[in-house]
This record gives C-alpha cells, structure tokens and sequence, in this order.
C-alpha cells in the first residue's frame, strides 16, 4: 500500500445523496490487485475527525480511481463539497479482491445500496475478461438508483417500493433467476440484512457466495485491531491473531459466506 | 547536526520517537510503504500469560481530535509470541520493546519470565498496569502506590533489562505512583495510558464501544499527558517516556520540554502509517532551525512563570 | 410538541440547557445579542469568601478541541457579589444557581450562609470543590470522598434550596465521590469540572499557562464527561446535570443518555456567546425529528452491548 | 454586538505575509462605534482550534469591513486562503475605541507591523473629520511595507535595516517630529516592545497617549476573564471585577498608557 496526495480530478452527483469521484492515482493503481479492494481517505488535515473513511474502489483506470459515496455523515459530506483540483490523502490499495468465477460458473452479482460500488467496479472486470454475469442492484427507490433496468443485457434493478425494477428486495430477483444459471457463484455487497439474507441464500443451496462486509475502521492496514467481525467455522487466516474474530481491513473485506458471522 | 541519541536506563536509543504499544501489533506484520528501520523503539501490543481473542466489536469510534478504543488486549499470548515473532526480530535492527500485561502479579511474573528465559532479542520491557487487578476487586493496578511498587520490585527482580512503568492518567495523584514504580526499581515510566471514556449514538442510543468505557486517545489527550509529565518529573529522576496525542514534531518537544526523554507516537500511527517516521522528520527540522545541537537537553527545559 | 420540564431536587426547569460555572459571568453582564429568558439556568462562576483577583496571564490557551484555563477563581467575592450583582436578578427571569468556592469547609459555609442571609433570587447552588483543601496539604477536596460527605452535610444543614455537589474528573474513581455527595445529603452532582492539563509553545520554550497546569474543556474532554455520567448513574440515584464539551444538541442527547438530567454548557459560549441558545434549538429539532415526547426520558436510556 | 456569517469580498496580499480582506457585513457596519475596535473571526466550522481569532477592524464602509492580518500560526495561514465568495463567521464590533484628539491637539498615530490595522482606520476617521494628523509606520525592512514613505503628507515610513523610509524603529522618527507639533496626542498599535517604548515616552514628556493592546483572547466578550492586562495606578474601569487586571476585550484594547502595566 502506498500514502497518496491526490487530485480530484471529477466530483458529480448520481443519484440522491449519492456521489461518484475520480481522482488521479498514478502511483495507487500501479499496486492495484482487483475489485474488492478499497482506499482510505483522508478528507481533512485537521483532527477535527481524527479517522479516514474507508470507501471501496469503484473504478480504475491506468491513471486513475473512483469511487461511489453515499453522504452518511460529516466526512462524507464534506466530501460531497470537494472540487475539481482540491486534494485527498489516500491510503491504499486495501484488503482483499473477489475471486473470480471458474470458468463454467455464472457470476452474480448483487448490489444494495452504496455496495453497489465494488460490485460495479467487478462487474467491469469481469466483463473486460468477458465473463456472463447478471446483476442485481437493489434500493428503497427510484431516487437512489441511476442505471438502467435492462434484464436482457443482464442488469436488475429492485426497488422496495417497485418505483424503478423489480418490486422488492434483491432476493426474490435472485430467487428468479438462479435457475436461468447452472453453476452460479453468488458475490454481494451492501447493508448488513441484505447480505445476511444473500448468506442465507447461498448457505442454503449451496452456492459459493462472497460478501464483501464493511466494518467500523481505526487504521485501514491491520495495526488497530478495531475492525473485526466474528467468524464462523473453524478455519482462519494466516495473518489475523485470533481465532474468534477476523480482522476485515486485512482479512477482508470480502469472505466466503461460510466463514463469518453476523450477529 | 542535532545529535538524537537519548538514554534511558544504560540503554542508548538512536532517535527519541517510540511507537506506542497496540498501535503496531508485534512489530512485524507492518505495512509495506514504512521503513521500521528509522523508528526509535517499537513497543509491542501487550502480551499476557494466555491468549485473549479481545471483546466483541464495536471496539472503536472517533471523537473530537481522538478515538475511543476497547480492543480488549487481544494478543497471542506469551507462549506463541515467543514461538512466532521473537524469531522474526533477528531480521530487525530496531530495539523492540515487550509490553507486558497482567490480572495478577504472578501473570505479569511469569509472562516476564518466559521471555527471560529464552536468549531474545528484546531490549526491554514496558509494563501495562491499566489492568483492574482481579484479587483486588477489580481496582486498576496503577491506581495504588503500593500495589505498582510491589509489582514493579518483583519484576525487577527477575530481569536486568530495561523495565519502563507505564502510568495510567485514571488516578488523583499520577506522580505518587511514578514515585512507587522508581522506589521499586524501574529504569524509566512512560505516561499516559488512554483516559476513560465514552460515547454514545445519539439516533440509535447505542453506546458506540461493545464494552460501554474505552480508552480515549489521541490529540485530544496532549494537554493531560503534558500535564501528567511534568507532575511526575517533578517527583522522580528516572527517565520518562511521554505519550498522548502526539502528531507532531512540535508535539514531541512540548513532551521533552515536560520532561520526557523519550516519546511513543500511537493514535496518529493510525492516520498515516508512517507517522513516526514523518514526526521525527519534523523534528529534525525543529532542530535544525533552532539550532538544537543535542536533542536531550530540552528534556524538563520548560520555562515557568511561577 | 416534547415536553422539555427536567426537575432536580424539588426544583423545575423549563428547559435542560443551562450555562456553565465560569463561562457566563455572574448572568448580567451578558453580551447584547443573546436572550437569556431562554435559558434553561445559570451557574454563576465560582463566589468566594473574599475577593479575588485571579492569576496572572496568560491565563488561557486554544488545545485541540479544547482549550486549558487558569483564570483563578478572579470573583468580586460574596458581600459585593451580594450588593451588586443579587439585586439586578429581580430583572431576570431566568433561574439562577450560584456556584461556591472555598479553601476550608468554614469558607464555603460562610459563603453559603452570607448568601442565604438575604432574600435573594437564587434558587440553588452548585459547589467547586476542584480547589485544594488548605488544611489537607493542598489535595484538591474532590479527591477525597470522606471530605465531599463532611462539606455537603454541612452545607446540607445550611440550606434548603438546591444544593449540587459538582464533581472533579481528576480522581481514580469519581462514582464513590458521587456517593459521598448523595450521602451528605446534596440534590443532584454535577460533573465534569475540568480537567488537569498543561501546553507548551515550542518555540518560546514557555508555558502558555502562567500557573503551568491549568484545565482542560471542551470538546476534547466530551468523552472523559460522558463516561463519569454514566458511572456515576449506576452508583448513585440523584439527578446528575452533565457537563463536559457540549457543542450540539446531539451532545446533550449522548449526556441525558449517559444519565445526565440536564446538561450545561461552557467552553462552546466562547466561540458562540448564542450557544446555549443554540443548542436547545438543536435539541428541539432532534426531539421533533426522533419524536421524544418527554425529554427526561432519554435520562440512563443509552443502550448497553454488555 | 452581532454574530454575522459574511462573504470575503476581497483578499489580496499586501507585503510579505501581511494579507487584506474586505468581506460584507452590512449588520456589523450598523453597531459600529469608531476605530480600535474589533472583531473576532470563526474561520473554521470544526472545533480543531476552538477559538475565535481577534483582528482590528482597519477599514469600513455603509456595508463592509476590513481586516489587515499577518499570518502567524495556523489560523491566519487558513484565513489567507480564503477565496472571494467563502464565508466567515464573525463576532464584533467588540471593545472600545480611540478618542478623538481635542481641536487644538495634534495626532500623532504610530503603527508597528499589523498594528498599522486600527492606525489606518484611525487615519482615515480622522481625516474624515479634517483633523491634522501625523503617521509613523514600522517594520523590519522593506518587503513588510505596503505604503508609501511620504513626509510631506505626514506619513512616515520606518524600517528597522533602512531599507526604506528612515531608518530605525519608529521612536527616533517620534522624537524628530514630535517638536514640530505643540500640542500632540499619540495613539500606537503593535509589537509589545514599541508599546513599550511609546509609552515610556508619553509618560515621560507628559504627552496623552494611547495605546492599543492585544492578548490572548477566549471569548471576545467578557465572559471568560482570560484576556486580562496588568493596570498601573488605582483607576479602573466599571466593568471588569479586578482592580488589578483589566478585561482587554471589554475595557480595551485602547488604554490611556497610564492605566496599564506591561511586564
Ligand atoms: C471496506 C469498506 C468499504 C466501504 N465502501 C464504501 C463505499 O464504496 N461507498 C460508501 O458510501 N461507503 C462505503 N463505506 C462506508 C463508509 O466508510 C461510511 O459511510 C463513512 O465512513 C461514513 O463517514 P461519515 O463521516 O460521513 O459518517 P459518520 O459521521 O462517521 O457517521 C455516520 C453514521 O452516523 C449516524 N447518523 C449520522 N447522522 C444521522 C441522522 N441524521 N440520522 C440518523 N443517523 C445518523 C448513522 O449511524 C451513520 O451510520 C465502506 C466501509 C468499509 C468498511
Ligand atoms: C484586539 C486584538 C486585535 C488584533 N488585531 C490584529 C490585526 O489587525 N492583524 C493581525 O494580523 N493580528 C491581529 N491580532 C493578533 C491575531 O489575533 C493573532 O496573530 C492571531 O490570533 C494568530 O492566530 P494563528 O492561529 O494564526 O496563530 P497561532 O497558531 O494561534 O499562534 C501563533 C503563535 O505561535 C507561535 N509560532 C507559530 N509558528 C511559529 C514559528 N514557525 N516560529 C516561531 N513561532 C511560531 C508564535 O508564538 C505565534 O505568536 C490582534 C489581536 C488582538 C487581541
Ligand atoms: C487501538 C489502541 C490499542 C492500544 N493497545 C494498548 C495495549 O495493548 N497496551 C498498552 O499499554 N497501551 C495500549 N494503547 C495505548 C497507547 O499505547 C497509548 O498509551 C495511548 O493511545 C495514548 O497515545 P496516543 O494518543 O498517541 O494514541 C492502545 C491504544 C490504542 C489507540
Ligand atoms: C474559562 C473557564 C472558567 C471556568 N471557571 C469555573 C469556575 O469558576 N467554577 C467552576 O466550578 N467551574 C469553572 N469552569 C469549568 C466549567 O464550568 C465546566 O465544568 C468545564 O469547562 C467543562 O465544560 P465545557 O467543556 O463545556 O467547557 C470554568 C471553565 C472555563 C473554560
Ligand atoms: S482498521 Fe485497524 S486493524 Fe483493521
Ligand atoms: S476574551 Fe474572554 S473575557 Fe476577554
């Protein structure tokens, strides 16, 4: 991981309270391992909000990144206000990356919310490695989306209140359409009860699943050990100190579904 | 050229900026982009007689120009620490520093013992004594004069290496207990600990730490560890180590001004991992434009108006 | 509509936003743009026996989220706090609670019974005893539990009014000085005075506090107050009033989680002489949007993990 | 006195770390008693410095203000960076302000680096009124000058190395002019050691003079007792509690050099 002073190369809105940046990160993306990964901001040099936020890479290009951010509090707020040519500190690349599909199975991706980020930044990389993949993009409304419903080419948009998509959460889309795929591997990121419900799915009918779970985050890089989340099941990884908890800056952030535990 | 080299006890640091313990794990499992190499001292997370998987999450939140954290000293424990990462210093030129935690004397002995007991590479030992102390009800054992002299002289008695006491700011009177750990034969204190803290989600009601108090750190904290320095200084002649807050060159000389000799960088390692290294680079340049030839001479330098 | 009455002891306010001790002057010589009717309730800065003049500067100094004081109990002391300032709060509609400071138990009752003397506007008094007890060697009186018991019950005899026993962080266990208070028979505590601190400029070399330690507030010290609320909830049952960093009306939300049953606010007024003001509309615009009914019943309601 | 969110107008740099700002404050203009007094900026929405930072009004008009200011620490450095349009948040008009020379007196204004500020709103109050006034600049050299050395129209230049005006502090150039008035009055602003001097030499030929004082300031408005000055002699103003201390943001920052003590 690198420590980079970066330029904000394009701020804009996408949706409500929903905002793409990209910034320049020459030096980042040279030490880039794939989607699933994320930076640390620093939005501020002051120690007014002493800890950066972490946010998934959305993104890449061989110059840049982006990323897709929903205003939760004051620091993503503060983020929303930046402008073309302000600077960010960015720490970075962090944790860990999807696996890819082998080749017979399906990927599917899905997508709640603001975890739309690093399911869209996987869904080009497997595309650009012309991977089949279907999406499902889940939110309360109309209002929070903005891509296109288009189940042809592979891309569900639900809505809980059926403005936009299919009507519902993204489960009863992916009810549907599992039996369209033979060998599906499932990857989902977004709130705690969506990808507990994915889990759950995958758990069931014995799919391969990958979360990707955020976690409150002191360090980004594994020295704090205030990320943790529980695991489930006996294996763990090589780097993490104990047995119980999995340190997800480092661990993670994504997981087979089988290894942890959401409470 | 400012000569960095500070002493505490007879052992001779290079450069007066420490990294402070449970803000870089054991030493060795450190980020790629930072060059250990530089760094004064590395004091390790603590390490106590069993394994501790540490409490449930949420174990920190952020607060105004600090953190609350209530990680729980999850760690290894002495025995795979000395199986795992004792072996790896061999690869490191940096003086590490063992922290050492306990419930009981005779944890905090033992622990101690273990890590005599094999040919190490460990130049000395910081002991946590934020710890409620189980055969006394559950009471901090760095809140009784008695208590840290007591543990303080049985430690010393089973090492020569460099023992460092570190104080906790929970207590009325800071320097009595620094006076009990140098009666008891430490070579140095290091202050502060984190300070008892809180934080609450005000929408969810939800108390923001797993374990309701944690420990507040970071820059919000300078002002109580500068004071705590500067109460113990006054009462002791070992060596202190200041702690709390530190993200600055400036910072550090506030601390040796106290009377610090040396400091530990902890909350800010969390900001920029390299932290350290930045900080004393900024102190380099402190010294540079005013002139300091000896870094040690601005220890207890502070100038008082009364 | 939330109902915003908060009662402690006997006593009714309309509101829990009250101003804190040393931050708002004796309540008259307030600035002309703010409305003081709204205010929940004034604490006086701290009336001694004889008056005062205070330290010398510099007696203050920015930290990060907070700033150190030593102003030094400067107060125009009783007897002409009594004839100047007693008199203009028949103007004043809001409740006024006058703070006491004292260097024996003999100065704070003569304090409190010059001021019980006179039929006067005040409806309580909260008592500083963050100020060394001269015939204990200096120990500040807040450290000492037995003490806190001796001079509230003395106080205790001499009035029927409110009488708020307001508690110092710097001791090891704040909780069982609250107990001392309840058991000497005071209405409510409050908590937290400020906290020991000390700040340095690099450059001079000099302490930027005349007197070297002085305390620390604000912001900064949110956490250490919110965490002292709580323990001393679950220790004692009298009302506690909270203190410590408010800025927001989300603050005095996490304080009446924690156990406050009302709050004040101090170092935020320096930066917005309006803030309490301020606040309270924050605190209207969260109970509107939560849709709290009663705000006492956010009072020990935070939710606990463990 | 007002707490009014204003808009930066101007910002320019005058010498070498020395910046104006002209920003509105068209109901701070309204309760506006006359030069010396102050107001005391909110730079930054964050609580990483607590405090306001106090600044002598140096110009005004129907709608706005002017402040001269030095960067000296963070705060300022953050304020010289401010760009036309931000907002600040500002606090005045706090603190007293200098009398007026009585007809047959002669004023006789002293500035010492940023103390030029209340002098050049002074001057130009007093030149408003057609008064006959004198003016003594310094600084250490040059580059910290904006104005022009210019006797004839009574404005006096001084620089510590001679590099422009005369050379040397400004004492020397009061001691030169002051014979050539007969009845004068100082006024000065600045360094601590030249109010020192200015004193010494108003005490000593029993010349009125004032002197506006800076400290370190908390509130801005009496509540907090921090800014307090040593007096000299038994007077002292109604509203402070001390007779030792006076409250600089109250009863100051303009003194007879009589009244206060400097260390
Ligand atoms: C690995 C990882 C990847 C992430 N990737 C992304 C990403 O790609 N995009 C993204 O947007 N986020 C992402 N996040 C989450 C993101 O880090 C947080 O949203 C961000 O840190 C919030 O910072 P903040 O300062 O704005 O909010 P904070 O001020 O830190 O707090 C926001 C919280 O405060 C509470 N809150 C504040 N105001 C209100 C209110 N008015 N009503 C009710 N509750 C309130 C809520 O509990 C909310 O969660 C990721 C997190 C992790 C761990
Ligand atoms: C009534 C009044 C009126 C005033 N009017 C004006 C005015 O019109 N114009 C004006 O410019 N100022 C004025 N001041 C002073 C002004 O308020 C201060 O300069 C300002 O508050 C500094 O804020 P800061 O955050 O930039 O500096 P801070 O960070 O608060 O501190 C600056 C101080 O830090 C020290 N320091 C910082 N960096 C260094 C370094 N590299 N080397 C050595 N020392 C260092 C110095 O001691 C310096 O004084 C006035 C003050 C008062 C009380
Ligand atoms: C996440 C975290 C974990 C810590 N763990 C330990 C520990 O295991 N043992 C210990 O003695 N101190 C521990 N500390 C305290 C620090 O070593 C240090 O004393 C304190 O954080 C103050 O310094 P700072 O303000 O620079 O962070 C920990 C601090 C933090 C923030
Ligand atoms: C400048 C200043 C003066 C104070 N004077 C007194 C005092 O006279 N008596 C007292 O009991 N507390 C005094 N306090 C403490 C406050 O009442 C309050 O307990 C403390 O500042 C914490 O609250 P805050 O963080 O909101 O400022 C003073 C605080 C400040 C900042
Ligand atoms: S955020 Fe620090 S270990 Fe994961
Ligand atoms: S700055 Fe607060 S009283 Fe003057």
């Amino acid at each position: 991981m690198i420590d980079q002073v970066c330029k904000v190369l394009s701020i804009n809105p996408l949706a409500k309270d929903i905002w793409e940046m990209t910034f320049s990160a020459d030096q980042l993306v040279k030490i880039y391992k794939g989607a699933g990964q994320f930076i640390e901001i620093l939005g501020d040099k002051t120690w007014d909000h002493p800890l950066r936020r972490p946010m998934s890479i959305s993104g890449i290009t061989d110059s840049t990144m982006s990323i897709i951010f929903k205003v939760m509090g004051q620091m993503t707020s503060r983020f929303s206000s930046l402008k073309v040519n302000d600077e960010i500190n960015v720490l970075g690349p962090l944790g860990n990356t999807f696996s890819h599909p082998s080749e017979n199975e399906t990927a599917i991706l899905i997508g709640g919310g603001v975890g739309l980020a690093p399911i869209m930044n996987f869904l080009n990389e497997l595309k650009s490695i012309n991977n089949h993949v279907l999406t499902i993009i889940g939110a309360r409304t109309k209002d929070e989306h903005h891509l296109d419903h288009d189940p042809c080419n592979g891309m569900y948009l639900t809505t809980d209140d059926g403005s936009i998509g299919d009507h519902g959460t993204v489960m009863p889309t992916l009810d549907r359409i599992i039996n369209t795929v033979k060998y599906p591997k499932l990857y989902a990121c977004g709130p705690e009860p969506m990808l507990k419900a994915v889990q759950q799915f995958g758990l069931t009918h014995d799919i391969p699943t990958e979360l990707s779970v955020e976690s409150y985050m002191g360090c980004g890089v594994g020295l704090c050990q205030g990320c943790v989340l529980k695991r489930e099941g006996p294996d763990f990884a090589e780097d993490s100190y104990q047995k119980k908890y999995t340190v997800v800056c480092k661990d993670g952030p994504v997981y087979n579904a089988k290894e942890i535990h959401f409470d | 050229m400012t000569d960095f080299h500070i002493k505490i006890g007879s052992v001779e640091f290079m450069n007066p900026v420490f990294v402070a313990s449970g803000t870089f794990g054991y030493g060795v499992e450190i980020p790629d982009l930072l060059d250990i190499s530089k760094i004064g001292a590395i004091v390790t997370k603590s390490i106590s007689l069993m394994p501790r998987e540490g409490n449930p999450p949420p174990r920190i939140v952020e607060t105004s120009s600090g953190m609350i954290n209530s990680i729980g000293l999850a760690n290894i424990g002495v025995e795979k620490y000395i199986e795992e990462m004792l072996p790896q210093y061999a690869q490191i030129s940096t003086p590490i520093i063992a922290n050492i935690v306990g419930w009981t004397f005779d944890e905090y002995l033992e622990v101690l013992r273990k890590l005599e007991a094999v040919s190490s590479n460990i130049i000395g030992y910081e002991i946590n004594i934020s710890c409620p102390n189980v055969k006394k009800g559950g009471m901090e054992f760095g809140t009784d004069p008695e208590t840290v002299e007591k543990l303080t002289s049985l430690l010393r008695k089973a090492t020569n290496r460099l023992l460092i006491m570190k104080l906790s700011p929970n207590v009325a009177d800071i320097a009595s207990i620094a006076l009990s750990a140098e009666r008891g034969g430490a070579d140095a204190v290091s202050a502060i600990n984190t300070v008892v803290g809180m934080s609450i989600d005000p929408y969810s009601h939800q108390s923001n730490i797993f374990t309701t108090f944690g420990g507040l750190s970071g820059p919000a904290i300078k002002p109580i560890g500068l004071a705590a320095v500067q109460k113990v200084y006054r009462k002791v002649s070992i060596p202190i180590v200041g702690i709390g807050g530190i993200s600055s060159g400036n910072d550090v000389v506030e601390y040796m001004l106290a009377g610090a000799s040396a400091v530990q960088v902890g909350t800010a390692t969390f900001r920029h991992p390299d932290a350290a290294n930045q900080i004393f680079d900024q102190l380099k340049t402190y010294c540079q434009t005013q002139n300091i030839q000896q870094i040690s001479d601005l220890t207890g330098k502070v100038k008082l108006h009364s």
